[in-house]
């Protein structure tokens, strides 16, 4: 499989009546893409807003947050089995609109997390404060009970991401990037002497705003199974997933998998990037067990020599990563896993639920309960007024003057544990 | 703007004294910097001022460690000094003990910020390393140049209130606090080439060391049991009636001890368990399900053990949770020693 | 609601979300807490010591101890031997709940009606997502 | 605690119903008890029962106690 990446970078957004690209700004037009949202009946209502680096500008609370991408050759469309069929995506051209994002907010539940500071000191937590953002903000029908709701919001956002993806469908690219995923016998016969290494991605799978979907299916319901790293730059995992803001991965994160990025980039040099599995992460603790065990005998089939394990959030995840890596080490494969922390206010709690001495090898994205205070910024987008109910925030967390007072994991992918961000701790 | 006040502990060696042979030199204080503490002043470029010397023998300090601290803490008080540093010492043992001692003491007593400077594989960082900023040297005094600039950089930050960032970032040993900070490289790429060393079998850092697990080699077996002194010692949390000790039920901070001098039963009413960490109705109902009383009672009257020890003791420690309990266990075990015990019979819930 | 759990005779639910107390009673054995999250899990402790095994996770759900009210867990009914698994678990898990509601300054009683509902409806539907697993197997 | 009482030089028969734990906590003379909230004795036995139930284990104990080790051990009665 070879998918080839076409880039375009937008410096910039605006509402205009006539939808284009232009010198780096992309011109979009809002009524017809609010019509286009609208057409799903479980929405009453829905404005677009723009959000850029540096306004004072604070999203709040964040769905989902998606890149615009669009297929212009290989098989399928973005997003299949969710927005598109189900045809098999990860080779052709995918052209990405770089630079921008969509996000979603709305408030599909009352207590809900998710900020995005386009400046100030809480920029530096949300990757998404360096995006020009594209804000979708929705209010359910009468009557819509919140699991329509979530799935009418889920699709409106990679809908919105594909129209205006759309606009750049016959332009030419800035860059380009290949994207080679060969199969098990080619790539041991190309490099016969190099390291064999898969990437294990742990998908969170456990109920309404905690799930996860593969081709449109509800990932609590696969054994864990191979997938071409190609096929998630098409879109095959998408987000359903709106708890826990610091740690959980938006759909533009499974977009653009940095583990997958990293290992492409390695590949061929210091190592042979065999491949990706997927597994869950169940709240039944037999699930568990069987999708461990599972994900050991798939990396032991694969004749691995070592591993990268991604977790998505914290508590019984940590149930997961922990047997992921002890089942995968015991087969004599090398692990790296890659998790974040929950060490308290103070930094002196043990940061995970679970703990092995095998799990030797531990990347951070950094302790999520570290205090931070936010001065107001002028526009809020959605409504502040969450913050009191988010995880992370809490009773007192808004003062009189807009003011924050909340734990880092209100911020959309703060902690990322797909390695997304610089931040670590020690 | 007023320099702060820097106060400096070094040995007779870098006092410019003498070698081993004045390691007995007893603590003197001279009026600003000496050997280090000169190339320290240029890293504070007019920031700070050490104001006054302490030189003191690593034999002298050692053998006399807690006069030497007082003698020293009162050096340090009169000069009211906005920091306190030690060393660097780099791998010398003793000397690295004394700075991460004296540290610990000024802290104790003045609670002004104090750091030093030492190998990793210095006692001191083991016994000091949690409770002190000890900044990473070299193995030997050639490292004094690389180590100058981070001690002076640390100290001022301390001077100045500042937060201080993760250990990686300063450069001191971590001290098990978790501390956020930007690296250079995103985590994906810090996984990626950490299983590159690792599949090479290269050495490489775990960001986030998971507990760890030791081992204590078993102790010999009793020779002759009915001359034998038992003791009781256990974790779930049996106090006399109303829990005179206030013992936590969960993850307690102390423990109790309790005579059972001339008690053949352990009775519903005079005892109970503190635990919270069970359903306690078979404990409060007969807590000898628990803290065994009637039956070593029994066998010390039959004479099959010499006696069973007139005091127990208890505490609250729950099951999974690697316990704090450390600094009590030790203190217990002293108790057991001027008790002449000969074995311990340990029951956990 | 709780349809797939009907199946399952020989299943304990401990909860104190009264939406989940609702669903399942007519199919399970509810023990229902009055107090708080803390108390579930410790009610669940006391029935893993006496023998039950743990079902579903007791961190299920990213909506962290000291972020909600709620919490409901699924046990075995039947009791056989201490199982290991299910005693780190609950008690791994009740020092980190111990810790994060101590650290949290949650108030449940400041939550609006509706944020209780809505509280309620997320355990309910993480708990639900385990029920279609239920007759596959147990940890033991 | 077990292994810290052992390092100041006792030897300790840890009395415990879940043996896996003990062995992470690194006692070296492990006796298995009854159960967690009872773990020398069953309330659901008579008083006479229940304490003989008691002394085998404490013998156990003892036994462990009169027995040199190299390694952690299990004493299984």
């Amino acid at each position: 499989m070879k998918l080839v990446l076409g880039y375009f970078s937008i410096e910039d957004i605006q509402f205009a009546e006539e939808p284009r690209l232009e010198d780096g700004v992309l011109f979009v037009d809002e009524a017809a893409l609010s019509a286009e949202v609208l057409a799903d009946e479980r929405l009453r209502a829905a404005h677009f807003e723009i959000a850029r680096p540096g306004e004072s500008v604070r999203i709040i609370p964040v769905k989902d947050v998606i890149q615009p991408r669009v297929k212009v050759e290989g098989g399928g469309e973005m997003f299949p089995g969710m927005a598109s069929n189900v045809d098999v995506v990860g080779s052709g051209t995918t052209y990405v609109l770089e630079g921008m994002s969509v996000v979603t907010v709305g408030p599909i539940v009352g207590f809900q997390e998710g900020v995005i500071d386009m400046s100030g000191p809480g920029e530096v937590y949300s990757p998404f404060s360096q995006l020009n953002n594209l804000v979708l903000v929705v209010e359910p029908a009468e009557g819509v009970t919140p699991q329509e709701y979530e799935q009418a919001v889920r699709l409106a956002g990679l809908k919105t991401a594909m129209n205006v993806a759309e606009l750049v469908r016959e332009l030419t690219p800035e860059r380009i990037e290949e994207f080679e995923h060969l199969n098990i016998v080619e790539s041991s016969r190309k490099y016969p002497d190099l390291p064999r290494v898969a990437y294990v991605q742990m998908l969170q799978s456990q109920g309404l705003l905690h799930d996860t979907y593969v081709y449109g299916v509800d990932a609590k319901r696969i054994l864990p199974t191979l997938i071409s790293p190609t096929e998630t730059m098409d879109g095959a995992i998408v987000s359903g997933n709106c708890v826990s803001a610091c740690d959980k991965n938006t759909t533009y994160h499974h977009l653009n998998n940095p583990v997958i990025a990293d290992l492409y980039k390695a590949h061929g040099e210091t190592l042979n990037f065999v491949g990706m599995v997927i597994t869950n992460e169940n709240v039944y603790l037999a699930d568990k067990i069987r999708s461990s065990n599972h994900t050991a005998e798939l990396c032991s089939y694969l004749g691995l020599d070592g591993v990268i394990i991604s977790q998505e959030g914290f508590g019984n995840p940590d149930t997961d990563l922990i047997m992921n890596c002890t089942k995968i080490e015991d087969k004599g494969i090398k692990t790296v896993i890659i998790t974040d922390e929950y060490a308290g206010r103070d930094g002196k709690s043990q940061s995970l639920a679970d703990a092995s001495p095998k799990a030797n090898a531990v990347v951070t994205g950094g302790n999520a309960n570290m205090l931070v205070e936010i001065p107001p910024l002028d526009k809020v987008i959605g409504s502040s007024g969450y913050i009191n109910v988010i995880a992370g925030g809490s009773a007192g967390s808004l003062k009189a003057d807009g003011a924050i007072e909340a734990e880092i994991q209100v911020y959309t992918g703060a902690t990322n544990e797909l390695g997304f961000n610089k931040m670590s701790a020690r | 703007m007023e320099k702060f006040k820097v106060v400096h502990y070094i040995n007779q060696f870098f006092g410019q004294i003498g070698g081993e042979e004045m390691a007995t030199h007893p603590p003197e204080k001279r009026s600003g910097p000496v050997g280090p503490g000169l190339g320290l002043t240029a890293q504070f470029k007019g920031e700070a001022e050490i104001v006054a010397t302490i030189i003191c023998g690593d034999g002298y300090y050692n053998e006399n460690m807690d006069s030497a601290a007082a003698a020293i803490v009162e050096m340090v008080r009169e000069e009211q000094p906005d920091v306190f540093v030690a060393g660097p010492a780099f791998n010398a043992g003793r000397y690295g003990v004394a700075c991460g001692a004296i540290c610990k003491a000024v802290k104790d007593a003045l609670q002004i910020p104090v750091l030093t400077g030492m190998y990793e594989e210095n006692p001191g960082v083991d016994m000091y390393g949690k409770e002190i900023y000890i900044v990473s040297t070299r193995d030997s005094a050639a490292g004094m140049r690389s180590a100058l600039p981070v001690i002076g950089k640390l100290l001022l930050k301390l001077a100045r209130g500042e937060r201080i960032g993760a250990s990686v970032e300063e450069g001191y040993f971590s001290q098990g606090i978790r501390v956020n900070f930007f690296e250079e490289k995103r985590g994906s790429t810090r996984a990626v080439e950490m299983l590159v060393k690792k599949l090479a079998d290269e050495p490489f850092v775990t960001e986030y060391p998971m507990p760890s697990f030791d081992r204590v080699d078993p102790m010999p077996a009793i020779k002759d049991l009915s001359t034998a002194n038992i003791a009781i010692v256990t974790s779930g949390g049996i106090v006399p009636h109303g829990n005179p000790d206030r013992i936590e039920s969960s993850s307690a901070s102390k423990y109790g001890e309790y005579s059972i001098e001339g008690v053949a039963d352990l009775v519903v009413g005079e005892w109970e368990t503190a635990h919270g960490g069970y359903d306690p109705t078979a404990a409060n109902h007969d807590a000898d399900c628990v803290v065994p009383v009637d039956v070593l009672r029994d066998m010390e009257q039959e004479g099959i053990i010499g006696k069973l020890n007139p005091y127990f003791y208890s505490t609250v420690g729950n099951g999974t949770a690697v316990a704090s309990s450390k600094q009590f266990a030790a203190e217990m075990a002293q108790k057991l020693i001027e008790q002449n015990v000969s074995a311990v019979i340990l029951t956990s819930t | 609601m709780a349809t797939e759990a009907n199946t399952a005779s020989s299943v304990i639910v401990v909860t104190n979300n009264e939406l989940v107390h609702e669903a399942f009673s007519i199919c399970c054995q509810v023990f229902f807490i009055a107090d708080g999250y803390l108390e579930v899990l410790l009610k669940t402790r006391d029935l893993i010591h006496k023998g039950h095994c743990l079902l579903t996770h007791p961190l299920a759900g990213s909506v962290k101890p000291g972020e909600t009210p709620y919490r409901t867990i699924l046990l075995t009914g039947e009791r056989e031997e201490l199982e290991m698994m299910s005693l780190q678990l609950i008690e791994d898990a009740i020092v980190i709940s111990r810790r994060m509601i101590e650290q949290g300054r949650f108030d449940c009683r400041m939550l609006s009606d509706q944020h209780k509902k809505d509280f309620q409806l997320i355990d309910y539907t993480v708990v639900e997502s385990a029920c279609a697993s239920v007759k596959t197997g147990t940890i033991r | 605690m077990a292994k810290e009482i052992e390092r100041a030089g006792f030897p300790v028969a840890h009395i415990c119903t879940v043996t896996p734990i003990s062995k992470t906590v690194g006692a070296n003379r492990i006796i298995p008890a009854i159960a967690i909230p009872h773990p020398l004795g069953d309330p659901s036995l008579d008083p006479a029962n229940d304490k003989k139930l008691r002394r085998e284990i404490v013998e156990n104990a003892l036994h462990a106690l009169t027995t040199d080790v190299t390694e952690q051990t299990i004493f299984e009665e």
